[in-house]
């Protein structure tokens, strides 16, 4: 996302491995770039770690983001921090509240990069009302990176009305999804070397705590279960909580929602969206009485309204995710083996 | 093996690199390259089969409605379904 | 999408399975032959609808599945090569060579690449011209030309550091391989739609004649399937043994000539041996002399020593419709997508991976 | 550290980038080796965050550990990162209580070596008695990283005694180090490639928690301000106190403690010990009238047998550091302005 | 450490101030030649406590100051060349170029490397055949020894993948350039310890008594410098001009002659440019005829653009001891060791830098 | 510029990769390889200035003492100190 804050000016135009020293280069790079543009009550104290009254139940969560390009279509690994520690904080019941920063730059990273993500986090954390209020940046060699690498940490107060548990998972529950699958597993896909493809598709990377807040007052424990499906897809979250509950999830294929170019997509390269990267949606186990009031709600917020109830939990094939086909036969689900690799031949 | 879809051909290139017949192929709206050269009567929005980035037969679109009314032309079917669990 | 959701329809899938119940009568024995037709077949949840006197066994037409451990060595020894980069199709890297895959030679530090076209390996080439670029040139018939071009693209463009790693091979020679074997219980053809695009039909009626058995040339969607395997129940139950084509649309009698023009350029047939089969005659494509110096087994002197195939593994007699993968000891225990001990297990078109990851409910108990 | 206990069985001897897919060999390492040997009973909620309640004035703190090479004289990143933290949020005041976990695996990282960097993991959070709550594991390609990147955050409980606040800092407050400088720098230098030499030097990396802790019991807010001088040295966290506090630092070179052969190398290399990091030792600038009782204590444990009062702040040269040298002059100890490069000619 | 710290007595070191106050009558300028010498003093706070009559100005003797920004931008572009490994000392890495250093040329992909010595650079060369491995040899007398023997070994060990790009430059005519400068003011000079060490003292003898100075080669710790400014200072109150010895531990009158051997197996003397001052004939060192392929010059075929040296910066005027660095005016503000405008500021050595780092408390006023 | 130290000398290999002598030199304890083809006659125990990993002169014990006398030669220089800020 392009931004009109001008780049604040620096003797350098790109990150240097003394940027990353811990001297005056750290020490300049961190005053006029980092504090001012995310500055804060709280992280403005420059210690080495932030202080902060706190009480009730928290939750904590921590994820690193190694996205290749950084800069994708539809968003960059900024905003996709920011959102994917928010969203975690909000998967597990909770209203987020404080974020960490950390930054991995390889030397060379230009500075106006830097600023176009700082900016961006500045952005997202603004749009979720969180605070950044911790950091750390480290500049390692030439090829021992990837341009930048991201980690946020946060803690968020557990809603008064949440209780996300597995074991809270009962048969009959209904499955939702919030939104159209594999979006941004695809967008990324779109861009990477050997395979690329033109399309208009772009990440859908957005915070999801509000909707989620918004839900928790309404539904309080109706909710069973939240999880942002990213890496390894809705099969691999289904999977997990079949595993754990050893309850039986049954899927239908004609419910799930996913957009057509995401479809021509997986078809091209022969991959399967029910394992493709999400960012901006999530999976919700909830009490079949309140399903379709559940439902109604997210189809009016403006993060759900693709979603649809996708399936229900079952006493049949306990542990097992099965997924009913287009044309009416049933197949197991079962967890991704590795890394998906486009499937040509 | 040998995963191939079809999809219509947007536009046309004379070339590919200098030697060969390239084209831009749609698929349910994402496009790809793709290497035209075995199907050079091929034209704008025909649809070909394309395998790792070679389009290697233009579908027949009277054959493919052929296919789909298979079963009309076959007395018996024309009542009945089948109960699908 | 058109041309492949229309294939995707319920109500007409309901109806042809509904003829299919109605006109069987007899127990019959089909194989699909193409990996391709597996994956969907499995994936569809088509099995467990179909009449219980048809029995399905999946065909050895996934090229991942076939290519022999000695090559898999040949191409993870390429890859270790100093400023050689070896590309592949994605699903190539999962393959067990006799000690590794290229998935792990790669974590390793061998420069592996996963591209969607041999084309884009050329262009490779032309961008790193220090480098020896080496293509995994594996498939069936269909990917020959793909293939093929890449190397006379190469040549065209005077590149001196591009070369093809082959395994190609051919399906009518497997076909016969498994109608000859004293066991086979087959009844019927579902051949490769696909592979018919480039080849035509011609090559299958001496074997529907010399063995009295249907072909039927079908696509990939689920009403494509269906309809191939009611034409030749259809055959069956009236004791014929014809070549038809179900999949019209795409393939034609004589095929695409200039492909295979650009197939016979490059390549000339030659034996191979296939994973799990062992050698059949006549049964590949080799670079051919005029090309030789794309070809990667001459142009880096490869020599690897003979490796013997994992006993363990009974892929074999999968491959050739003898067993089911649940029927393999290893299957799901010893064997699993993400250790496979054969190579059916590897891919999602293997036949055993295809079980298990898709396996419908009923089957689901041996996985 | 090597330990007995046996590594787990996997079927590889190295990550792959499938162990990062999300899939089943993310799950499998995740289930077989980081649960299992990090688990407590609120890690194994295996949700995508940690809950826990949590009351009190908290302090959050982050860092990227980017060390190379990873396992190195005297340690390893895993127990580095660790003892970061938990010294960072001891320096803030704080008893550290729960820490996150995440890792950016470069492929081809040995199994054995990244258990042996585990081990020492769940040793050093048993040691400083912090709890491994949530983490996070990531998988990049061959020459997009460095083996192992570690990022740990962590909460902790700030001491009720506590009020570390630059601030606070007034002349004639004593300035204390806890241990010999320039230790981790020179061990890390040792094995660093083109630099090498052979020594006896090992990281002194240790979690100070308990030290601290021990130490706000007895002075509490007569300890002014606290910080272990990691990257940048002594020299860049006295400049940058002196920033802050617009006060004077006046410190005594026949003061400062560190090992001869540390010394040495310095000498070789042209390195001035000043700016090389630390790791096992703090600074702790407390009242005048508690110092000699801190520094006993501090003498007495184990953290701080080196501990010695290297300078006092006063209203002389304000927002400057200044070194009184061995033989009595005067210089300015500035901040560093890149990374300390081998002044060799 | 012995021979290190006793010369860092503080005891000593006020005998020898006290000696230096009793005796200094007269106002005197003395110029340390070396860029260690000036970092010692100002590290160890010595010059405030000098007699006031006594001025001590800082000399060229630091390569980083005096590598022209034409070599500068040699190396530079050698090390973004494809398959070159440029190694250096780490203090060159922040030396600027016309338009930037080797930093920030790594940081943007060029594969630099700082090494402790050249003949790791060597060793470097023999691990890396495929890679062309270039040795940034600056230096003055002292380091040139270690640069030829590289050469030797690459040589003797038939490597033609090693290289060095040559600034190496020589002590006595730049001090004969001050000394003809019209307005020096320097009265007696401290010559560097390491430079005689290789060297002897032979050549300064010619100097001493052309233009009447007195020279006293010293070592460079606190006890040294004082010694070596005392026996200075009681020639000047005695209106003497000889070449004296402080540092007679390290050197002797003829020096190492075999290292003196191994620079004139591999170079020659010729004109150098010095950053600052501008060309001074028969100033430095080049490779040899004989050695031709190890001079990264010809190997590489240089010949960039010339490039004019940044005007604002009065390098020279404060290497030749005309003006103290507080004296120019981007001291401080457009001049700092994180963004130098002029060499002086790079290295810790350098004037402009050591006063920028150390400088005592009564001139930090100007930093 | 020229920074170099002395150590002291505690082991002498032949050859430095078949080609040089080198041998290991100690700094405060800590020690490195360091080529001693400039200075032959260096023994083990001998003091040598090293710069970029080449000895470039044995230190000389009997100056090294001298040095340190120097003022007490000096007749003037026996009681008073000078008084140091
Ligand atoms: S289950 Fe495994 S071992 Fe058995 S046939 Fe299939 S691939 Fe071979
Ligand atoms: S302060 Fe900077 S510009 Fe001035 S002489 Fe020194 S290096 Fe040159
Ligand atoms: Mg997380
Ligand atoms: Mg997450
Ligand atoms: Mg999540
Ligand atoms: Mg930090
Ligand atoms: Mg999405
Ligand atoms: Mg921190
Ligand atoms: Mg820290
Ligand atoms: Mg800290
Ligand atoms: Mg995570
Ligand atoms: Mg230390």
């Amino acid at each position: 996302m392009k931004t009109s804050c001008p780049l604040p000016k620096f003797d350098f135009d790109v990150i240097t491995l003394g940027h990353g020293g811990g001297g005056l280069l750290t020490h300049r790079l961190l005053q006029n770039g980092v504090f001012d543009i995310l500055g804060n009550d709280l992280l403005d104290q420059q210690h080495d770690g932030a202080s902060f009254p706190l009480s009730g139940n928290v939750a904590f969560s921590t994820d690193s983001y190694v996205i290749s390009p950084f800069i994708f279509p539809g968003g960059n690994i900024g905003e996709l921090a920011v959102n994917g520690t928010v969203n975690d904080l909000a998967m597990c019941g909770a209203i987020p509240k404080y974020l960490s920063l950390s930054f991995i730059i390889e030397e060379g990273l230009s500075m106006s990069d830097f600023f176009q993500v700082l900016l961006s986090i500045k952005q997202a954390a603004h749009k979720a009302e969180v605070k950044i209020v911790t950091g750390d940046t480290k500049v390692v060699e030439q090829g021992k990176g990837d341009k930048l690498f991201i980690n946020t940490s946060g803690i968020g107060i557990i809603h008064p009305g949440a209780s996300i548990h597995h074991k809270r998972i009962k048969p009959g529950d209904q499955i939702i999804v919030s939104g159209c699958i594999a979006t941004h597993g695809i967008a990324i896909m779109s861009v990477r070397k050997g395979l690329e493809f033109e399309t208009t598709i772009v990440s859908d990377t957005v915070n999801l705590n509000h909707t989620i807040t918004g839900l928790l007052d309404r539904f309080g424990n109706d909710i069973k279960f939240l999880r942002d499906p990213t890496r390894g897809g809705i099969a691999s979250v289904l999977n997990e909580v079949a595993e754990l509950t050893r309850l039986g999830f049954s899927i239908d294929q004609n419910n799930l929602p996913i957009m057509e170019q995401v479809e021509g997509a997986c078809e091209m390269l022969g991959l399967d969206p029910l394992y493709v990267a999400n960012e901006g949606i999530f999976i919700a186990i909830v009490n079949r009485n309140v399903a379709t009031d559940f439902l109604a709600q997210l189809n009016a917020d403006s993060n759900g309204t693709e979603a649809a109830i996708i399936g229900e939990v079952t006493l049949d094939h306990p542990g097992k995710v099965v997924m009913k086909s287009r044309i009416g036969g049933k197949r197991v689900v079962n967890f991704l083996t590795g890394d998906q690799l486009p499937r040509i031949c | 093996m040998c995963l191939a879809i079809p999809g219509k051909i947007i536009s046309i290139a004379g070339q590919y690199d200098g030697v060969f017949r390239i084209g831009k192929v749609a698929f349910y709206g994402i496009m790809k390259e793709v290497n035209l050269c075995m199907v050079p009567e091929a034209v704008i929005g025909d649809y070909v089969l394309v395998h790792v980035g070679v389009a290697i037969s233009i579908v027949d679109e009277q054959e493919a409605l052929l296919t789909l009314e298979y079963l009309e032309k076959m007395d018996e079917a024309k009542e009945l379904k089948f109960p699908v669990t | 999408m058109k041309h492949l959701s229309e294939y995707r329809d319920p109500g007409l899938v309901q109806q042809y399975l509904y003829e299919l119940h109605r006109i069987t009568q007899g127990s019959w024995t089909l194989m699909e032959i193409c990996g391709g037709q597996t994956h969907s077949l499995v994936k569809n949840g088509i099995l467990d609808m179909l009449p219980p006197g048809i029995t399905m066994v999946h065909g050895p037409g996934c090229p991942v599945c076939v290519t022999p451990v000695s090559v898999i060595d040949e191409a993870i020894y390429l890859a270790q090569q100093p400023g050689v980069i070896l590309c592949s199709f994605g699903d190539m890297l999962r393959v067990p060579g006799s000690s590794t895959n290229l998935l792990e030679a790669k974590a390793k530090g061998a420069d592996v690449r996963i591209l969607y076209s041999p084309l884009e390996a050329v262009q490779l080439a032309v961008a790193n011209p220090s480098k020896e670029v080496v293509f995994f040139a594996v498939g069936f018939e269909t990917t020959a030309p793909a293939n093929a071009l890449s190397v006379i693209q190469a040549h065209k463009l005077n590149l001196s550091n591009y070369s093809i790693l082959t395994s190609h091979v051919l399906v009518p020679p497997a076909m016969e391989a498994i109608l000859q074997d004293q066991e086979n219980t087959i009844d019927a053809f579902l051949a490769a739609g696909h592979v018919c695009a480039i080849m035509g039909m011609e090559e299958y009626y001496p074997i529907a004649e010399k063995y009295k058995i249907p072909i039927v040339i079908t696509g990939f969607e689920p009403v494509d399937l269906l309809q191939g395997i009611l034409m030749a129940v259809q055959q069956l139950e009236n004791g014929e043994y014809q070549v038809q084509n179900q999949y019209a649309r795409a393939v034609n009698r004589q095929g695409n000539i200039l492909a295979k023009e650009t197939i016979h350029e490059v390549f000339e047939i030659s034996d191979r041996t296939w994973r799990g089969i062992g050698n059949i005659p006549c049964s590949g494509y080799e670079v051919t002399e005029m090309y030789r110096k794309y070809n990667s087994r001459l142009k880096f002197d490869l020599n690897l020593p003979y490796v013997a195939e994992n006993k363990e593994c009974i892929s074999g007699a999968i491959m050739k419709g003898l067993k089911k993968p649940f029927q393999c000891p290893n299957f799901g225990n010893k064997c699993k997508p993400e250790n496979p001990l054969g190579a059916p297990m590897v891919s999602s078109e293997g036949a055993c991976a295809a079980y298990y990851h898709y396996a419908s409910t009923q089957v689901s108990q041996y996985s």
